[in-house]
């Protein structure tokens, strides 16, 4: 007869429903929701989209834009990329009523601009990056603007000028 | 040897590993092998194609290894072959012995060992499929990928590139005729299974006279993923969705691999987080399967009580972690968060609050006589049957076989901690209920054990390097059994990666156990292996007929029911009364 | 169905739903969250929401996981018998975006993906609503469904910020 | 002519409180759950959608649409033969027949239904509730024979009797237990068994279909309650006002089905030959302990 005890056990718990969304949600304060990148401090460098397990967060170039996206979709809120952000620009909220009839709503884009090369005129880096190396990186200003590839033959070119095997 | 030497060894030890690496050269002196160690408790033997068979008998037969899984690797660009790793897991010892053959690429073929080892049947067939390895001396069917799959690709080769996606082909269905046909999609999608996975019964009047099972329905690609996209570093996010509820033991059982492969020192802190967190899994685990056999024997209060007290464990995993499942919090070389003074306090709190509730409410479900007397006697798994399959975890613990990961093949902090493995010999469903059930309070007393002796320290080491090259194995006692994960490193990423979740071992089991059953106890006996089958279909799937759990003919069971039932069932309880 | 038709269908529902919950090949972390927001601390059924056995009693198809290549067939069966108004709640990150695995070998990659497969078929969704999470937590759930029911507005917009 | 109206007055009431009450009992349910559940006219809502629903017509809706049809004006039938709390008017000699071929025939058009359908779950469904109908429609109808011998097999009001016998007693418990077996609740719900049949009868029914059907059975729920009710009410029914028994009747009913909930809640699944071998147990024990004490007068 020890199966009449429900009447006992329900009587203790009383009714335990979380009347949400009329009522705050079961959330801690460890929880881990959606991210935020702070367009200030982002610099697109792409550390992140490096680190993301399910590549929620891409990193495409066209033309002279850099374009982060991060898909909420498809996120798996890991943190991992706050925790390799060197700006700091990723921080978790605890968002987690992100849901839509729209999945394109689902997108946070980012649009860096980019530097053209001096030299070959490409684009390359975008510009907050290479601010952001010439704080870190002093003296580099010089090759700041031109892109790797251009960089490499411009030292050569310069290397071979200083040996004065090259007529220039 | 004598048997006291043996039970006063610590297991997995050096020691025992000489042990053992004695042992074998004496058996096998007569086969030409190459007995050598790997990382840890690992020996590996090398052994041609053609003592395959008696070394396996050997090492299964007269030393008492359990399969613990057998692995195929595409070595082709290492040495011209393709290799086939045996695990074997002596328990006494908790060292494996991983037998390795070669296959030459021109002539792919291996001896099966499965009629010797049962345990080996399904391993042998998966790398099968997903390599093109061929077994000999045994039926072979196609296990793992999806019927529309081309026969000759086998996307865990390494020339095959990860993007490869057939298209689908359009099946021609095989659908019953407009008469026999229901008309409505019922398994694969059942009430009873909270995953597609799909059960053939084939029944007498209610009584179940056989089974089969044809699953792979979740087969996701992971290890593929694992071998060609990811990173180290990733790869730990993606072990842990093998599977929603026993996440953390695969991802605790994949860095571990990997830190044993590259010799990395964990800090002790990071030993005992890692602890503490498997156990509350296994206390959310347990309270969830609980509370779902409730409810498949139709008892709902029971369901929602269970739950309603699972809550307070999924806040705190949340509280610990930052996330109620798939925690996130393991990587390479430790763990993310720690664990604080104040957060101490409130895990203690829920814990005592938690072990309250569960006794009262234990007390209360298991005197419901439709429960009691539907889990009693029910699903019979012998200790003979449970033996030859080598099955895990409490199936194994309640058909009288003492095995458990955390006692034979000790890691992370639980060797610091004391606890009691409990072991049933009755087979049926109520044992394997209260096994678990005992479970749940042991996993309180290990956490309470764990927080009071956390040392301090850090929680993780940065620097690393992972050799490659290297074979490693690690495994986790997961709330349904003993995980384990195979691992040879390669160059940023695993070489090879193969899980074996425990469910994957239970399964085959589960057809003795279903034979001569009521069909209405069916889904209990399911689920009481605690089935999860997304970690067992990492990989795969298969399946000709649309869903339907009871596939005889419409026309037959009417038969069949008019010939054998009702009045078989009334006469038989007629006689009874 | 027109879509004023599917809005007054939609509106009649608003007081009893009845869900079939199809797993696609997840992990079961959304799967065990569905039964999470079943269960006292949620109970779903104070907005009349009850899980079916049958897709042919359902309102409200809870769609889980990347859709494997095996499951494929079957899922579309699962969705050919339900009845108009059809719509599907795709939780979890599988569903919406394909998750982790969106491109391995033997998954098609989430509800999206399998909309265009259902399309070819003739299968017609009537409204789909995505609920982000991993596994989405019992309470997202619930907005999703509030969503889906057009009870509540959604708080997502797609964002583009240029960055000079 | 005022026991025509109550009459008329019970079925009107009937039909239109019995998804109320079934919207009472998932709440009831709830609570022992610890959860607010649904609002008590959930089930009235949920019957409205589904006659709102698209109609999919497979090959045997349409027969399962008439059955289920002829079903609910078959339950209604069944309460024009209970007497609303007023009298043995319209339960003459005549009555108890019909109301045992009345409730057989709800049984059997419910079997029907499922063995119409192709589907295998509905198939094995719709044998199970016939192997517990057969035992359990023969209990019940024992049972009302018992109970009317005890309160007097009366062709009119004055041969009811008042007195209160142990074999009245013991009747009344045997008709409670097999109508709440026959009200279809857990653990006796075998035909729609959730976990392995998918719902069994109800499995391939859709939309209005579905609504009839779910509405009789909450009807035939109702029923049972009331047959129970019934036999607790006879010994005082002829004591009171007409319009007072009446109410209490109702009420009675109501408590009964509450009864009836409660229990659900407490029990879990039986299965098909526990529950048939527990059953004759009871019944066999019941039906002699009865005719014991009818023969020797207690």
């Amino acid at each position: 007869m020890k199966f009449l005890k429900l009447f006992v056990v329900a009587k203790k718990a009383g009714t335990v429903t979380r009347k949400y969304p009329f009522e705050e949600p079961l959330i801690t304060e460890e929880f881990r929701g959606e991210i935020k990148i702070d367009p200030e401090k982002c610099v697109g460098c792409g550390a992140c989209t490096l680190i993301c397990p399910p590549s929620a967060l891409t990193m495409r170039d066209e033309g002279n834009v850099r374009l982060i996206r991060y898909f909420v979709g498809r996120c798996i809120f890991c943190g991992m990329c706050a925790e390799v952000c060197p700006t700091n620009a990723i921080t978790i909220t605890k968002e987690f009523e992100l849901a839509t009839l729209d999945i394109d709503d689902l997108l946070r884009d980012l649009l860096h601009k980019r530097v053209k090369c001096r030299i070959c005129g490409r684009p390359f880096l975008t510009t907050k990056l290479i601010k952001y190396a010439n704080k870190d990186i002093p003296g580099s200003d010089n090759y700041a603007d031109v892109c790797p590839e251009c960089r490499s033959k411009l030292s050569i070119k310069n290397i071979l000028k200083y040996r004065g095997d090259l007529d220039v | 040897m004598k048997n006291n030497d043996v039970k006063t060894l610590a297991k997995g030890s050096d020691k025992a590993v000489d042990m053992v690496l004695k042992l074998l050269k004496e058996k096998l002196s007569k086969y030409n092998v190459r007995i050598s160690r790997a990382v840890a408790n690992n020996l590996i033997v090398d052994v041609s194609r053609r003592h395959l068979r008696d070394v396996a008998k050997i090492v299964h037969n007269e030393l008492g290894a359990y399969v613990r899984t057998c692995v195929g690797c595409d070595e082709r660009n290492k040495n011209g072959c393709f290799a086939v790793y045996h695990i074997f897991g002596l328990d006494d010892y908790g060292v494996n012995v991983i037998v390795r053959t070669l296959a030459p690429a021109n002539d792919v073929k291996v001896p099966s060992i499965a009629d010797i080892a049962p345990g080996a049947d399904w391993c042998e067939l998966e790398f099968r499929d997903l390599l093109g390895i061929n077994v000999t001396g045994r039926p072979v069917y196609r296990l793992i990928l999806p019927e529309d799959w081309p026969d000759d690709l086998h996307p865990l080769r390494k020339d095959v590139p990860y993007g490869v996606r057939p298209p689908p082909v359009k099946r021609e269905e095989v659908t019953l005729t407009e008469l026999e046909s229901p008309g409505i999609p019922v398994g694969p999608y059942h009430p009873a299974l909270h995953e597609p996975e799909y059960f053939e019964l084939y029944v007498e009047g209610e009584t179940i006279i056989d089974v089969r099972y044809r699953g792979f329905h979740i087969h996701r690609g992971i290890e593929k993923l694992g071998e060609s996209k990811l990173t180290y570093k990733q790869i730990p996010f993606i072990a842990e969705r093998i599977c929603g509820i026993c996440g953390f033991c695969h991802s605790t059982c994949y860095v571990m691999a990997v830190e044993k492969a590259a010799k990395i020192e964990v800090p002790e802190r990071a030993e005992f987080i890692r602890a503490i967190v498997l156990e509350i899994e296994r206390i959310h685990s347990h309270l969830l399967w609980l509370g779902v056999a409730c409810h498949l024997l139709g008892y709902d209060a029971g369901f929602m009580h269970t739950w309603r007290i699972r809550e307070a464990i999924m806040k705190l995993a949340e509280y610990l972690t930052g996330s109620r499942k798939t925690y996130g919090i393991n990587i390479i070389g430790g763990v993310r968060k720690d664990i604080n003074k104040e957060k101490i306090q409130n895990v203690l709190k829920t814990l005592d609050h938690i072990e309250r509730e569960v006794k009262e409410l234990l007390d209360m479900m298991l005197s419901v006589p439709e429960v009691k007397r539907r889990l009693t006697g029910t699903g019979i798994l012998t200790r003979g049957e449970a033996r030859k399959l080598s099955v895990v975890g409490p199936v194994a613990r309640a058909s009288g076989l003492n095995r458990d990961v955390r006692k034979d093949y000790p890691y992370l902090a639980y060797k610091y901690v004391s606890f009691k493995v409990p072991v049933y010999t009755e087979g049926d469903n109520l044992s394997r209920t209260l096994v678990r059930v005992e479970e749940i309070f042991e996993s309180i007393s290990i956490i309470r054990q764990l927080l009071d002796r956390l040392p301090s320290g850090d929680i993780k080491v940065e620097k690393y390097e992972i050799e490659p090259d290297k074979v490693s194995t690690a495994s986790v006692e997961a709330p349904r059994g003993e995980d384990i994960h195979f691992l040879i490193t390669g160059k940023g990423r695993p070489y090879r990666w193969k899980v074996r979740a425990p469910t994957y071992q239970n399964i085959p089991a589960l057809r003795p156990m279903l034979r001569e059953q009521m069909l209405a106890d069916a889904p209990i006996t399911i689920a009481s292996i605690d089935p999860c089958f997304s970690c067992t279909d990492r990989v795969i799937v298969i399946e000709t007929r649309n869903g339907k759990v009871v596939s005889v003919k419409r026309i037959n069971i009417v038969k069949l029911s008019r010939r054998r039932w009702p009045q078989n069932e009334v006469s038989k309880a007629l006689r009874s009364s | 169905m027109s879509k004023v038709n599917i809005d007054s269908a939609v509106k009649a529902l608003r007081k009893s739903i009845w869900v079939f919950h199809l797993n696609s090949g997840s992990c079961n972390g959304c799967d065990i969250e569905v039964l999470d927001a079943l269960t006292p601390f949620f109970d779903v059924e104070r907005f009349g929401i009850k899980l079916v056995a049958s897709p042919r009693h359902a309102d409200v198809m809870l769609f889980t996981g990347p859709v494997t290549r095996e499951v494929l067939p079957k899922v579309i069966k699962a969705l050919r018998a339900m009845p108009r108004p059809r719509m599907v709640l795709a939780i979890g990150s599988c569903a919406v975006g394909g998750g982790i695995w969106y491109d391995s070998y033997s998954v098609i990659g989430g509800f999206p993906k399998l909309k265009k497969i259902l399309m070819e078929e003739g299968i017609i969704i009537d409204r789909v609503a995505f609920v982000p999470g991993c596994p989405a937590r019992p309470e997202a759930i619930i907005y999703g469904i509030l969503v889906l029911l057009g009870v509540m507005k959604p708080k997502s917009k797609k964002e583009v910020v240029t960055i000079e | 002519m005022l026991y025509v109206s109550l009459q008329i007055a019970f079925i009107i009431l009937t039909t239109l409180i019995v998804p109320i009450l079934d919207g009472i009992e998932r709440k009831i349910k709830a609570k022992l759950h610890s959860r607010i559940g649904p609002p008590i006219l959930q089930t009235w809502y949920d019957i409205r959608k589904l006659f709102a629903k698209e109609l999919v017509l497979t090959r045997t809706a349409f027969p399962i649409l008439l059955v289920s049809l002829v079903m609910v004006g078959l339950c209604i039938l069944t309460l024009l033969v209970i007497p609303a709390g007023s009298s043995w008017t319209f339960f003459s000699s005549m009555s108890l027949p019909l109301l045992i071929v009345l409730i057989a025939s709800i049984h059997s058009l419910i079997i029907i239904t499922s063995i119409v359908s192709d589907n295998l779950y509905a198939i094995i469904g719709g044998f199970r509730e016939l192997t517990i109908g057969i035992i359990n429609e023969i209990a019940l109808i024992i049972a009302l024979v018992l109970t009317l011998i005890n309160v007097g097999l009366g062709y009119s009001d004055s041969q009811i009797t008042t007195g209160i016998k142990v074999s009245y007693i013991s009747a009344v418990i045997l008709l409670a237990i097999s109508s709440y077996v026959a009200s279809g609740r857990i653990p006796f719900d075998l035909g729609e068994a959730e976990p392995e049949l998918a719902s069994g009868v109800l499995i391939e029914l859709s939309g209005p279909v579905l609504g009839t059907v779910l509405y009789s059975i909450i009807l035939k729920r109702f029923i049972f309650a009331s047959i129970t009710a019934l036999a607790l009410f006879l010994p005082f029914m002829r004591l009171l006002n007409p319009l007072l028994a009446f109410i209490l009747f109702i009420l009675l009913i109501i408590a009964v089905w509450i009864v009836h909930a409660v229990t659900a809640v407490l029990l879990g699944r039986s299965r098909v030959d526990i529950a048939t071998r527990t059953l004759i147990c009871v019944y066999i024990a019941l039906i002699s302990l009865s005719t014991i004490f009818i023969g020797v007068g207690l």
